[in-house]
């Protein structure tokens, strides 16, 4: 039995769908950007395994922006949370609610 | 004077921006000194036009986009020459009958100047793009007219004037730019040239679709039944001059769509298209002229009134032969002025009294002898009384469509029943019978003001109704010319039998 | 063989690592759970060849940002469980069971496009930090310029937005200091 | 004499403008009434002259201007100067000469005085322009002309407010003008039909291009053309089923009745087939002009009933000209035009001469119509019981006087024609209408004086007025002694219709048939309504109870048929249009934007303000895109 691509992309999926469930029930910002990256990981996984099923750096190459993209949203991303901790003393999302329509 | 037509088009625009630094006071003297001169480029432009020559004049072609072979491409010829005439007409006979105490009289002014410039613009056109340009520009004016000087529900009739309107020419627009890929398939050059797209043979599906396009956007402004909905809202809300402008011009760049841009370039599918069309204005004439009759606002009378006529006009441009075609594009002459007038008519009663209804009235003619009479002369031009501007164009067109439909004729014709069964009940209603409400006993007759503005009209409808010949000429002469060019750019022989032309141009 | 064990073992413990994450109600367990599954994603890394890439997740995911969120749990309360309302759970669950679905059926079919051609092709006996090198600095040049400015941008706004000045707010411009103080009050008292 | 022929067409039109001049509420002029009258009477004598002329040198044609010409189509201003017209405009101008006088005596006290002549002349003015146009299209001008002047002199007052039908058969001026305007125009599109047919068969509306090519069109066109000018003549010479506006038309000055709606203006419909001639004596279009002469003979017999009982004195001249009107159309159904032609020009004189009579009596009256209320007014009104007198002998039918000629003639041709029953009806007809006429005369100017007990005090016309009056008198008595010179003149341009041998050695029986029951009417008439005292006439209950005098006083019930048939339902169907205008049409557009609104609206529940949902919805979102893709891939 060899791992194939298949094999690789099922896993992602899975690993994807984890990250989904995650954004979908946290209700905790913090959790929430756990969750994120969860899926970040997961596409990164897809695209390192394409892109070695086709024998092209491509997909490494995105995976690699995507660490970078990942890693600014952290950045940029922490900071807002530290901000909103400041303002509402929670960061539960039922509290934060500013944006009704 | 090689660029009278740019000179025409952009002039009133050019003065409506500097209008906004004139005196609030002179505002009104300001705009009929502009539209009095742009209604004098306007007939010089009649005078130095060649009767005879049945081709497009005084074009002007300087290209903007070369690659898509957009251009600012203008040039008259008899069908459009008269309506950018009576546009100009109307807009300075409007101005005119404008009350000095006008809200905002700049603003009105100002806008009434972009609204020539873009009416103008729609005529005289001869690239789609630059046509599709005025066209929609022309709504933004008259959203703004009806908007801010309208009745109580002015937002929401102006709203949906503006939409439904506007909903139809973005139709148009792809067909527009369907026509311009079709041209680049076939020629291999883009094209927005009308003239060129008269050259361009289509298959019968395209023209089709085609068709369909242009009439989605054509016929709302027309407006055909049962499309014709915005225009009742539009006109019970809009003030006088709005109305005026709306009936007179604005509802002619329809039926104008159709004869520049249907019939020429899809021949074909427009005579395919015929019975559909027919059926869809008998309905107009006949539907429009009842409810007419049911309306208890003068107004509402007169706006369903140009529906109806509208109608006659439709089946004329259908009729596909030099009567039928002339006489509607003299129709529409003709229903400008009138429409345009009653409308007047209205605005002037309504000044009086603050109502329309014609409830609230009865024998103003004992009270306002000269107003009766100038409201029967255009009542009579109206109903198609035979020398009187209305009939002309009405015996033509019913004339001409009487070689596409017998019965499309009766009952097209039953429009001198039906139109004057509305119209003199409306009259015996306001008109006719014992003053029995005691605020219409010391209503003013008309004044200088309103005679300035209403008596060209009457001239006008005399006029033409007795010695059409110097404007009936240079459209028959380029409508037989359109109707030649659609024979031969016609495909099927069905279409060249169905186009009749006359035995003059055959030979 | 040796292959597949690795991939199922990896498979399976960043899966329940991931849940663990997904699901546990302690910032501190979900954190930990988070850094280990991201070790363990190296790992497929390493599989596929792609050993600069695990390095990189290695460094970067699980030191700078794992660093950072650790950081980050000092400022709140990271000792006590989360309180979290669940409207309709099932939901969630429905939904993300419909999406694992949908990937694995999809991913299961036969993949089509067999024949396509790689355009920057892993070349043989060039060992994998050198071939990326190539390609990032050759062809992703601008992108990676871009990315290069993107995380200096987010460093400055990271800094910005929990730096020191930051007792007031920098989107309610009009609420007066004494009125947010109040409000942040209000907040701690909470 | 081209110049005449001008002249004899703009004289009435410029005295129309004269008098436009002090249109509106400027006050009674006197010198309109007088320069009208006297730029008619130039028109008289300048279509004398040309009578003249015709006579010596044949017809006179002339081309104003073009007026409409487009494609193939080219219409001018032509005038045709010839038999038939001349003796129309004759006709027409002297009669219009007469009543102008007349008016302006009638209409003294009227503050509406210069008005009245503006439309007076424009009237005639629009008549002339009918009766000369050398094309169906200049004819049609005039049809419409005569039309609206027809609207606006039956509506000239007004003012009058509407009544119930039941208290006034015509309800109001405005209304009577508005009817008659409408039927007319029912017609007008028949004629506008006709002369569409005419143009795209023949490619002309020339008179003589189009009468020279109708032998050789089909005989199908030629019916349907045929039909469709004769709808015209129907409307315009209220036939039935569109007579119903002329009696109601009555509503309108007398002089106006006088003019238009018993000498010229309604006669035009019989000009119209006599004009046609050509069209109308081919051998495929027999079928319709028998139909003509049946409908004739119907409506002179219909209307003659409803003279019988009425008691209006308008209406039972305007009755009398409606039958009248049916005699001509029997006359040139039947192919015998220029008799048609003779009594219409008969009938205009001694028609004139009636209704101006009566004129003179409402005058007298205080505008009282109700023959009952009148009586014994021969004293006091002598003069005009003179004219009405001879008027009403005239439209009997006694030897010596026109109507005798030209009615007898009339008769005579249906019996030639072997159209026995047209010629059985037209002779009870006859009866009918010596009795009816002189039942008005003997109802009005004989027996008790009952409109003393109203407080009436009668007074006869001016003095001038009276000698205008002479000409039509002189005209009624005499006209039908020049029989055959006219028959000599006008049978240059119409067939010259012939009696048969046989017809002509029975002509003096059926004359005396004919005179003999006329008589008998009158006398059965002076029986009942003339006399005095014990024999003084008393209303009948029982009768007036009975079915047939209600269906006669209900002129046949027609107009309530027509408001119930086709006025109520138009109404109905009106104000339905207009609900389904504003509720499916207008609301299914305003549906398309409700349901823009409502989407919104709908939507709107998502933007809760909680990131968590939104979420929710964005998860929704990408999970439809992977089942999407995932539907792509399984597809392509």
């Amino acid at each position: 039995m060899e791992i194939g691509i298949g094999h690789y992309l099922i896993l992602a999926g899975l690993l994807f769908s984890i990250g989904f469930v995650g954004v979908l029930r946290r209700k905790n910002l913090l959790m929430l950007f756990f969750a994120t990256e969860v899926m970040l990981n997961a596409v990164n996984v897809a695209f390192t395994a394409i892109g070695n099923y086709y024998g092209d750096l491509s997909g490494q190459m995105f995976a690699f922006f995507v660490i970078a993209v990942a890693a600014s949203e952290v950045a940029v991303g922490l900071g807002l949370l530290i901000v909103l901790y400041k303002k509402y003393g929670s960061l539960d999302l039922e509290t934060i609610s500013s944006m009704k329509g | 004077m090689s660029h009278i037509l740019s000179a025409l088009v952009f002039f009133p625009a050019l003065a409506g921006i500097l209008g906004f630094v004139v005196d609030k006071k002179s505002a009104k003297a300001y705009g009929i000194a502009v539209a009095a001169v742009e209604f004098l480029l306007s007939i010089w432009l009649w005078i130095s036009f060649d009767g005879s020559n049945a081709g497009m004049q005084f074009t002007e072609y300087v290209p903007i986009i070369a690659q898509f072979g957009i251009s600012y491409n203008l040039g008259v010829d008899g069908i459009s020459l008269f309506i950018v005439i009576m546009a100009t007409m109307i807009t300075l006979l409007g101005i005119i009958l404008l009350r000095e105490d006008t809200p905002n009289m700049k603003n009105m002014i100002v806008s009434l100047l972009f609204l020539e410039m873009t009416m103008v613009g729609v005529f005289v056109s001869l690239d789609a793009i630059v046509f599709y340009l005025f066209w929609e520009l022309s709504l933004v004016p008259m959203l703004y007219i009806i908007g801010a000087w309208g009745g109580p529900t002015r937002v929401y009739a102006a709203v949906k004037f503006f939409l439904y309107t506007f909903a139809g020419s973005l139709i148009m627009l792809v067909g527009l730019l369907a026509m311009a890929y079709l041209y680049n398939l076939e020629a291999g050059v883009w094209s927005f040239n009308i003239l060129d797209w008269y050259k361009l043979q289509l298959t019968a599906d395209q023209q089709f679709w085609l068709f369909l396009a242009f009439f989605a956007g054509f016929a709302i402004k027309v407006p055909m039944f049962p499309f014709h909905t915005w225009l009742p809202h539009a006109h019970g809300q809009a003030p006088t001059i709005g109305s005026v402008i709306l009936a007179a011009v604005l509802l002619k760049m329809g039926t104008y769509g159709f004869v520049r841009f249907s019939l020429p370039i899809l021949p074909d599918a427009s005579v395919d298209f015929t019975p559909f069309i027919m059926v869809l204005s008998l309905i107009m004439v006949v539907y429009t002229a009842m409810v007419a009759f049911a309306q208890k606002d003068m107004k509402q009378v007169i706006a369903y009134s140009s529906v109806s006529h509208m109608g006659i006009i439709m089946i004329g441009v259908f009729a596909m032969n030099a009567e039928g075609l002339g006489g509607s594009i003299f129709l529409m002459l003709s229903h400008g002025i009138v429409s345009g007038a009653l409308f007047m008519l209205v605005g002037v009663i309504y000044e009086r009294r603050g109502t329309k209804l014609m409830s609230e009235f009865g024998g103003l003619a004992a009270t306002m002898p000269i107003y009766a009479t100038v409201f029967g002369v255009m009542l009579m031009a109206s109903v198609g009384l035979p020398l009187t501007i209305g009939f002309v164009g009405e015996f033509l067109v019913l004339l001409g469509f009487y070689k596409v439909s017998v019965i499309g004729t009766i009952i097209a014709g039953s429009t001198i029943i039906i139109g004057s069964i509305y119209m003199l009940a409306l009259f015996k209603k306001s008109f006719f019978g014992p003053v029995t409400n005691e605020k219409n006993f010391g209503l003013k007759d008309l004044d200088a003001r309103e005679l300035t503005a209403l008596l060209p009209l009457v001239a006008i409808v005399v006029w033409l109704g007795v010695y059409p010949k110097p404007v009936l000429e240079p459209i028959d002469n380029s409508v037989k010319k359109l109707l030649v060019q659609m024979e031969e750019h016609a495909q099927f022989p069905s279409t060249k039998d169905a186009i009749i032309i006359s035995k003059k141009e055959a030979e | 063989m040796y292959e597949v064990i690795a991939f199922y073992i990896f498979a399976i413990s960043t899966t329940i690592l991931f849940l663990i994450t997904v699901m546990s109600k302690n910032v501190l367990y979900a954190m930990t759970a988070l850094a280990a599954g991201m070790v363990m994603i190296s790992g497929f890394f390493f599989l596929l060849g792609a050993d600069f890439l695990g390095v990189v997740q290695l460094i970067v995911y699980v030191g700078a940002v794992m660093a950072l969120y650790a950081f980050a749990m000092m400022f709140f309360d990271a000792t006590k469980d989360i309180k979290e309302k669940h409207q309709n759970p099932a939901l969630v669950f429905l939904l993300g069971g419909l999406m694992a679905l949908v990937f694995v059926v999809m991913f299961s079919a036969p993949i089509i496009g067999e024949n396509v051609q790689a355009l920057y092709p892993i070349v043989d006996g060039v060992g994998n930090a050198q071939a990326v090198g190539m390609v990032l600095f050759t062809k992703y040049l601008v992108p990676f310029e871009v990315a290069a400015v993107m995380l200096l941008v987010a460093m400055i706004a990271g800094i910005i937005l929990a730096g020191k000045k930051m007792d007031y707010s920098l989107t309610e411009c009009e609420v007066s200091d004494q009125e947010l103080e109040d409000e942040i009050l209000k907040g701690e008292a909470k | 004499m081209e110049s005449l022929v001008y002249v004899a067409l703009f004289a009435p039109f410029v005295g129309s403008m004269f008098a436009g001049l002090f249109f509106g509420n400027a006050p009674r002029n006197a010198i309109t009434g007088w320069v009208a009258s006297t730029l008619l009477f130039v028109s008289f004598l300048a279509s004398v002259a040309l009578a003249v002329h015709v006579v010596h040198h044949g017809s006179v044609h002339v081309t104003m201007m073009d007026w409409i010409s487009a494609g193939d189509l080219s219409i001018p201003f032509g005038f045709l100067v010839d038999e038939v017209s001349v003796t129309m405009m004759v006709v027409v101008t002297l009669v219009s000469t007469v009543v102008h006088i007349y008016s302006t005596g009638y209409m003294d006290h009227d503050k509406s005085y210069n008005r009245f002549f503006s439309y007076l002349s424009a009237f005639v003015f629009s008549m002339l322009i009918l009766v000369m146009s050398d094309n169906f299209a200049g004819l049609f001008i005039g049809w419409e002309g005569v039309g609206v002047c027809s609207w606006l002199l039956v509506g000239f007052w007004y003012h009058k407010a509407d009544r119930p039908f039941e208290e006034n058969p015509s309800i109001s001026p405005s209304w009577a003008a508005n009817e008659a305007f409408i039927m007319n125009r029912v017609a007008d599109l028949g004629m506008l039909v006709g002369i569409f047919l005419i143009y795209w068969n023949i490619g002309s509306l020339q008179y003589d291009v189009v009468f020279a090519a109708m032998p050789n069109l089909a005989d199908g066109i030629l019916v349907a053309i045929a039909i469709a000018l004769f709808i015209g003549a129907m409307g315009k010479s209220a036939q039935f089923p569109l007579h119903t506006w002329l009696t109601d038309a009555m509503e309108g000055p007398t002089p106006v009745s006088a003019l238009i709606h018993a000498a010229t203006m309604v006669t035009a419909g019989v000009f119209l087939v006599i004009r046609a001639n050509p069209l109308f004596s081919l051998e495929a279009v027999s079928g319709v002009s028998l139909f003509i002469a049946a409908l004739g003979t119907f409506v002179a017999f219909y209307a003659a009933s409803m003279a019988l009982i009425a008691r209006d004195i308008k209406r039972i001249v305007a009755l009398s000209t409606l039958s009248q009107l049916g005699y001509m159309f029997a006359a040139a159904g039947l192919g015998a035009y220029w008799i048609a032609l003779f009594h219409l020009a008969a009938h205009a004189f001694f028609k004139a001469l009636l209704f101006l009579g009566a004129g003179n009596v409402m005058h007298a009256m205080d505008d009282e119509l109700d023959i009952f209320k009148m009586g014994g007014l021969k004293k006091a009104m002598m003069g005009s019981y003179i004219y009405m007198g001879i008027a009403s002998v005239a439209l009997a039918g006694l030897p010596i006087f026109a109507g005798f000629y030209s009615k007898d003639a009339i008769i005579e041709t249906a019996f030639n024609e072997g159209t026995y029953i047209i010629w059985g009806i037209l002779v009870i007809t006859a009866g009918m209408t010596a009795f009816y006429s002189f039942r008005q005369v003997f109802f009005s100017f004989h027996g008790e004086k009952r409109y003393e007990a109203l407080g009436f005090h009668p007074h006869d016309m001016y003095k001038y007025v009276l000698v205008a009056m002479a000409p039509l008198a002189i005209l009624a008595i005499s006209f039908g002694w020049f029989m055959d010179d006219f028959k000599a003149f006008i049978t240059k341009n119409l067939p010259a219709y012939e009696m048969s041998h046989h017809t002509h050695h029975w002509a003096w029986l059926l004359g005396l048939i004919v005179v003999i029951i006329a008589v008998a009417g009158i006398v059965i008439a002076y029986k009942k309504y003339a006399g005095k005292g014990a024999n003084a006439w008393k209303r009948d209950e029982e009768f007036e109870a009975s079915f047939i005098y209600k269906l006669l006083e209900n002129q046949y019930y027609v107009p309530k048929f027509y408001d119930e048939f086709l006025v109520k339902p138009y109404t109905i169907a009106s104000e339905k249009f207009w609900a389904i205008d504003k509720a499916v049409v207008d609301g299914s557009v305003d549906l398309i934007a409700k349901a823009f609104y409502k989407s919104g609206d709908v939507s709107r529940g998502m933007q809760n303000g909680n990131l968590s949902s939104y979420l929710n919805w964005m998860g929704a979102g990408a999970l439809l895109l992977v089942v999407a893709a995932a539907l792509a891939t399984a597809i392509g």
